[in-house]
């Protein structure tokens, strides 16, 4: 017994001693000198799209010799965020990182992000004209921040409705296409413990979204400022809590995320991400035939919020992984990448090469769930990209869910929502 | 003799059906582990899977990787464990054995920080682990938690039942402090330090919040950290998520039904003592 | 190995438990310390077993000054009051954990302990745990513990007191055995006078940190140097009392007592007033010689003897006398003594005085006065 | 024992050092950093430098609607666990503790909840509440009542947590009250049953009485675990405070404030005003607890 507790407490110590070393490698993707630079990869991505990244890294490693790309998933995107924040001060960043555009201007402001810009502009490694281009404008512009570019575009994704083709043809029902026929058909198969219509549990993207086609404003995109508690603003919040009040429509409470009771056939139709698709392919129950269309329109006008993500590369690494990050960020947005991804994940190609190749186009054919997502780029938009967008979001779904149950009125709601959300700003 | 308020039939009914209250979640969580899905969400409820799906939790493993929360909760469990032993025996027996200047003050201070709640050390701590560069490390997991008041002042005490005399023989007989310490005191005190080891590796296999913060990477995950993360990334596939709750519990449920004398009478120590 | 100690002091907190002891033991010596407690003696075997450092002077073993040096170097074996065993090792890892902590290889740990099991008779108990033993046996355990690696000097503390009466007299006689075997030198701390004078080749007895005297058994009882001493030992206790000179030369009363009374043998005649001690198997019936008289008060018979208390002036004093004698209570008789049985001791130091030769066989015949 | 000499205080601390190191650094530093840092008003951490002190940080705290529903909150759980969790609890152990067969065997299985994770083990009651499909909601509509949204209507929200909590931390106060009652000496009953007095009033005016002490101390544990509730929710709402913030605790406000919003002030203000009120009940504990003394 002594002697297991002797060995065991060396043990300990050695251990402890060994990690000591192994944490900072781990941590800070420091290398040999003559082995290859390894790059740590912070990323959201689950399930499908966690298995898509793993292939890119392993395809990008056997190409590269000299570079070893270890992605490794950290939950949700908000355990991302709270991750590198922490990582940041423990001074043990990743190498690069999936991040929302919201919280960029934080890592910025913070100075830990690297400015791509001359690894942009560098002859060899860097990017031509005709190839920065060849990014989609609306995410470039999303990218850049005073002209200087701290990300590139990665997972970009638009909302779309998903809709039981099963139970709409069971029904003699057409897919909706505005939101007076949604509400029809929403109605007509609200029975048998069946809810017609879905929402995720932050659905604030489709108040943005129905927000904008009633002609109202989120945010104000020159000054940031929020001016969502609007008329229109609750006229779109109403709109919703109607439906939601009436039982035509439901949230994905505790399950989640409306992939699974989707999946089970317990909702007709909701609204979710591009990116959502290998998910819902995963969960769908047997023998439901199902698809994706735009999102549904207002009086002719269509509009959905773009969402997703970008990949930063952290300055608290050292050159030489910084390089290699960068050839890492080049070869995921590349276009012939990107078309996979897009294939794989459902997010929406990045590069406009790759939204016209043959195979693309032939892949949308068939598969056409792919292809209400990319049938919307001239509705999609950003909101505007300001230093605690994030919280602000958190403010904005912590209200909308005091509306929804009752607790406080929509233009008490909207309005503490938008006072909270100023006060976040200043 | 009187009639007793309550037969004794009546007590086996009540104390049955309360037993089985606090049973069902646990047969509950077995029996949806492993069914296949279509039985998972079958009303009435479906008891016993029509085939035991085993394979669930092969899958949950795949979908997570779990081996390595496993490894890394038996890591810090059995690290965090031994260094509370470690520190644990030193301080008390220089709280129970040697007379040195300032004892009863440090040991008075130490007693006081008991009374403060641990959720209020937790953000100095968490800047002070940054600060060390112990985020996403084994050491940030570990090497708080090796040493507890509590546990030094409940082997103290059972230092102090130690006769006194016990140490001089040892000392005629050539012991050193430190060889007596090893030597006697330990050997004598396993019930206590046994106790201490269990309340240990049940605190530490179960910790949350800590190993939530504290950890970044997958590789460092611990098993409840694990759990929690796992419901965001693969949706909710309930017999895999109640499989991956039984891979959490079980290790617990069959240490405590093992020596279930030494933690039920521990915790009804540490309970008396306050 | 014999033992010198030199000036040597203890004081704890307020207390001082020993005061500049002097002393020498010899090799292959069995002294007890005695004393009531409280007298230094246990903290005297604590300062020659190291366990305790004292505040002053020094002991040396044999040449050696060991005064510095810690329990565990001086080569010491120690046997103690509750016997201190290891209760969770068992008898034969008791006895070999001296062996253990010598790095004594195993082998070799085990012959040698089982012939220390032997020499002590538990040979047939190496397995048990302290736990499962008599009281006896684990003395006998903690004795072969104590000799096993060969000690110079054995040190026991209050061996006995927690044995039940026969088997103390049994264990007393088997430490005495076997420290002879051995003939190691051998320091044994008891408050039980009838212990310590039986067994040992002398007598340390002391009191307020201070040896009183040390000599052997017999002549300590016989001969002891001090009131306290006499008060000490013997028991039923010593009769003690305070004469003072009479007008009448060489005749002393008692205290506060017209009465003279008749001695054998003088006190050093330039003092006025001194202690008187006659142990009560000294004194005897004696109508024809007494000392004084006295009213039988109390009768009681222990064993073979018959001890009476009798009513001498205003004090009490107790005799042992021949059982065949016919005596009941309220008779009055004299008691009578032999000179050389008689003791003197200083009235305010309590120092023996030595006897004074009378000149001739004049006994003064005593007078008794109920009421003085 | 001998007085300390500088040889044996050096002993000393070198026994000590392991242990207390750890302390001073993760025990007894936090508590003064923490009563420090409420007071930062402009805290840089990533270079861990204070721009400015002051107590806006209190004053900012008892504005803030969802710190006021984070008491509120908190209050509601304190009074929903304990007195129901005692009363269960002190029931099921009168009925073990009356000398029957199995008795072992049934404490076992009622102390069970108590080692598990307290993650897997609300992931298994957030199955058991699910509104569809749960265990709980079968249950009720065998009794003819409409299923409830447990998990995402406000309303049912704390009851949820409660439940869970009660379940959870059932078989510690089992064990405290049977040490308890097991001290009551049998002589008193004895004495009473003697007298004729029935079972109900030997409950009421012996078992009661004499366990009364044991009784207050599970009262004050139960109080201050229940104010420090946190991983339950964490894993029952799946990372969330409840619908509609209904489950926002004072722990969890802090952990938001720290975790997600990194506001190291306000959250160190939030975990100081919990230290004061856990600290208030230890100190009822201390007075309290020493006058029971001597009721035994």
């Amino acid at each position: 017994m002594k002697k297991v507790i002797a060995v065991l407490s060396l043990f300990l110590v050695l251990f402890l001693a060994a990690c000591n070393n192994s944490s900072g490698a781990n941590a800070n993707g420091d290398s040999d000198a003559n082995g290859p630079v390894e790059i740590e990869f912070w990323h959201a991505m689950s399930g499908p799209h966690e298995e898509a990244i793993k292939k890119f890294a392993d395809d990008f490693n056997s190409a590269h010799e000299d570079i070893t790309i270890k992605p490794v998933n950290q939950g949700s995107y908000d355990d991302l965020q709270q991750k590198i924040m922490a990582a940041a001060k423990a001074g043990n960043l990743p190498d690069m990182a999936q991040a929302t555009t919201n919280v960029i201007p934080e890592y910025i402001d913070n100075k830990f992000i690297t400015s791509l810009n001359d690894f942009i502009e560098d002859p060899e490694i860097g990017l031509s004209e005709d190839e920065l281009n060849d990014y989609i404008e609306v995410f470039r512009d999303s990218s850049t921040w005073d002209d200087t570019y701290y990300s590139l575009p990665f997972s970009k994704s638009t909302r779309v409705l998903y809709y039981n083709q099963t139970l709409l043809e069971e029904n003699g029902l057409e897919v909706p296409k505005t939101w007076d026929e949604l509400q029809e058909v929403a109605k007509t198969v609200t029975k048998d413990g069946v809810v017609g219509m879905g929402f995720e549990n932050s659905y604030e993207a489709e108040f943005q979204g129905i927000l904008k086609q009633m002609g109202g404003t989120y945010m104000d995109e020159e000054t940031g400022e929020p001016q969502f508690a609007s008329k229109e603003g609750q006229e779109a919040m109403t709109f919703i809590k109607d439906m939601i009040d009436d039982g035509i429509a439901r949230t994905a409470g505790e399950d989640e995320y409306m992939s699974n009771p989707f999946g089970r056939g317990d909702v007709a139709m909701y609204i979710g991400s591009s990116a959502g698709i290998p998910h819902v392919d995963g969960a769908m129950e047997d023998g439901i035939e199902w698809s994706t269309a735009p999102i549904p329109t207002l009086d002719g006008q269509a509009a959905t919020t773009f969402a997703g993500n970008d990949v930063v590369i952290f300055n608290q690494s050292e050159e030489a992984e910084q390089k290699a990050a960068w050839e890492f960020m080049k070869y995921l947005t590349s276009p012939e990448v990107t078309s996979e991804w897009s294939m794989l994940s459902g997010y929406l190609p990045i590069r406009q090469s790759a939204l016209d190749t043959e195979e693309y186009q032939t892949f949308l054919e068939e598969n056409p769930a792919y292809k209400a997502g990319t049938e919307q780029f001239d509705a999609g938009f950003f909101i505007a990209r300001v230093p605690g967008g994030d919280a602000v979001r958190n403010i904005v779904l912590e209200e909308m869910d005091y509306i929804l149950q009752g607790m406080k009125s929509v233009e008490e709601g909207l309005t503490e929502a938008q006072d909270r959300a100023k006060a976040e700003l200043q | 003799m009187r009639k007793e308020a309550l037969s004794k039939g009546t007590i086996y009914v009540l104390l049955s059906l309360g037993a089985i209250l606090m049973l069902l979640p646990f047969v509950w969580m077995i029996s949806t582990s492993l069914k296949a899905p279509n039985e998972v969400m079958a009303m009435p409820p479906v008891w016993i899977p029509s085939e035991w799906q085993f394979e669930n939790y092969s899958s949950a493993s795949e979908a997570a990787p779990f081996g390595t929360y496993f490894f890394n909760s038996i890591i810090v469990t059995v690290l965090t464990t031994i260094g509370e032993l470690l520190t644990t025996i030193l301080a008390a027996y220089a709280f129970s054995r040697i007379n040195f200047h300032g004892k009863g003050v440090v040991f008075a201070v130490l007693l006081g920080t008991m009374m403060v709640p641990g959720e209020m050390l937790l953000i100095p701590n968490f800047v002070t682990v940054s600060n060390l560069g112990w985020i996403d490390s084994y050491e940030g997991l570990v090497i708080p938690w090796i040493a507890s008041i509590f546990s030094i002042f409940l082997l103290r005490q059972y230092f102090f039942s130690v006769p006194q005399e016990l140490s001089y023989a040892a000392k005629v007989d050539g012991c050193s402090d430190f060889k007596f310490l090893w030597y006697v005191m330990v050997p004598l005190a396993k019930p206590a330090l046994i106790t201490i080891a269990l309340l240990k590796i049940i605190g530490s296999w179960n910790a949350f919040l800590w190993p939530l913060i504290v950890t970044n990477s997958q590789e460092l995950r611990t098993l409840p950290v694990g759990l929690s993360a796992f419901t965001t990334e693969a949706g909710i596939k309930y017999e895999l998520l109640m499989a991956a709750s039984t891979m959490v519990i079980l290790p617990m449920l069959l240490l405590f039904f093992v020596m279930q004398k030494y933690v039920i009478s521990g915790v009804a120590r540490s309970g008396l003592k306050g | 190995m014999d033992i010198r100690i030199d000036q040597l002091s203890m004081v704890f907190d307020k207390t001082t438990a020993v005061r500049e002891m002097t002393t020498t033991i010899q090799d292959g010596e069995l002294v007890s310390l005695l004393g009531p407690s409280g007298c230094g003696k246990s903290t005297t075997l604590m300062l020659l077993s190291g366990l305790y450092k004292p505040t002053s002077g020094t002991i040396y073993f044999g040449d050696k000054d060991v005064t510095k040096l810690d329990a565990q170097k001086r080569g010491i074996g120690m046997v103690f009051q509750n016997y201190a065993l290891y209760p969770h090792l068992s008898v034969l890892k008791n006895i070999m954990f001296p062996l253990k902590m010598q790095k004594v290889p195993k082998k070799e740990a085990e012959i040698r302990a089982k012939e220390m099991a032997d020499l002590v008779q538990i040979g047939h108990l190496l397995d048990r745990k302290p736990g499962q033993l008599s009281g006896g046996q684990q003395q006998r355990v903690a004795i072969a513990r104590a000799l096993v690696k060969k000690p110079n000097v054995l040190l026991l503390d209050e061996p006995l007191s927690n044995l039940d009466a026969r088997l103390r007299l049994e264990m007393r006689e088997e430490i005495r055995r076997i420290q002879q075997e051995i003939g190691i030198t051998a320091i044994f701390v008891t408050h039980d006078q009838e212990e310590a004078l039986s067994i040992s080749d002398r007598v340390m007895l002391m009191k307020d940190g201070i040896i009183q005297q040390e000599s052997a058994p017999q002549n300590m009882y016989k001969k002891p140097e001090n009131e306290f001493v006499a008060s000490f030992l013997g028991n039923p206790p010593i009769n003690l009392m305070t004469i003072t000179k009479s007008k009448v030369a060489d005749s002393y009363r008692l205290e506060d007592m017209d009465q003279t009374i008749n001695l054998p043998a003088l006190p050093p005649t330039e003092l006025q007033t001194v202690r008187l001690g006659i142990r009560a198997e000294d004194l005897y019936i004696s109508e024809d010689n007494p000392i004084f008289h006295g009213k039988i008060i109390h009768i009681e018979t222990i064993g073979r003897d018959t001890l009476i208390r009798m009513q001498v002036g205003g004090i009490t004093v107790r005799a042992l006398v021949d059982p065949n004698q016919q005596l009941q209570i309220g008779d009055i008789h004299g008691l009578g003594v032999h000179p050389e049985s008689i003791h003197y001791f200083h009235r305010e130091h309590g120092k023996r005085l030595p006897l004074q030769k009378r000149g001739g066989m004049r006994h003064a015949k005593a007078h008794v006065e109920e009421h003085a | 024992m001998q007085k300390p000499t500088w040889k044996s205080t050096l002993k000393g601390y070198l026994y000590l050092l392991p242990a207390l190191l750890i302390l001073i650094v993760f025990s007894i530093y936090p508590i003064i950093k923490s009563f420090l840092m409420s007071f930062y008003t402009d805290y840089d951490f990533f270079n861990d430098t204070v721009n400015a002190y002051g107590f806006e940080n209190f004053t900012k705290l008892f504005q803030d609607p969802n710190f006021i529903t984070a008491l509120k909150n908190t209050g509601i759980f304190v009074i929903g666990v304990v007195p129901l969790s005692i009363i269960i609890s002190l029931a099921i152990a009168v009925l073990l503790n009356s000398k029957i067969k199995l008795s072992g065997f049934f404490r076992t299985i009622y102390f069970l909840p108590f080692v598990t994770s307290v993650v897997a083990v609300a992931i298994v009651w957030s199955w058991i509440f699910h509104s569809d499909y749960g265990l709980l909601n079968y249950a009720l509509g065998l009794f003819g009542i409409d299923p409830i949204n447990w998990l995402t209507n406000p309303t049912y929200a704390m009851p949820a947590l409660i439940i869970l909590s009660i379940w959870k931390g059932l078989g510690f106060n089992i064990i405290i009250f049977l040490a308890g009652l097991q001290n009551i000496g049998n002589q008193y009953y004895l004495a009473a049953k003697v007298d004729g007095a029935s079972a109900w009033y030997r409950f009421k005016h012996i078992t009661l009485p004499l366990l009364s002490p044991t009784m207050f101390f599970v009262s004050i544990i139960s109080i201050i675990n229940a104010f420090k509730v946190f991983d339950e929710i964490f894993a029952l709402f799946n990372g969330r405070p409840g619908p509609a913030n209904s489950a926002l605790t004072v722990v969890y406000y802090v952990y938001q404030k720290f975790y997600e919003e990194w506001e190291f002030g306000l959250a160190s203000a939030a975990a100081f005003v919990l230290f004061i009120i856990i600290f208030l009940f230890t100190i009822i504990q201390l007075i309290v607890g020493k006058k029971f003394v001597h009721y035994n």
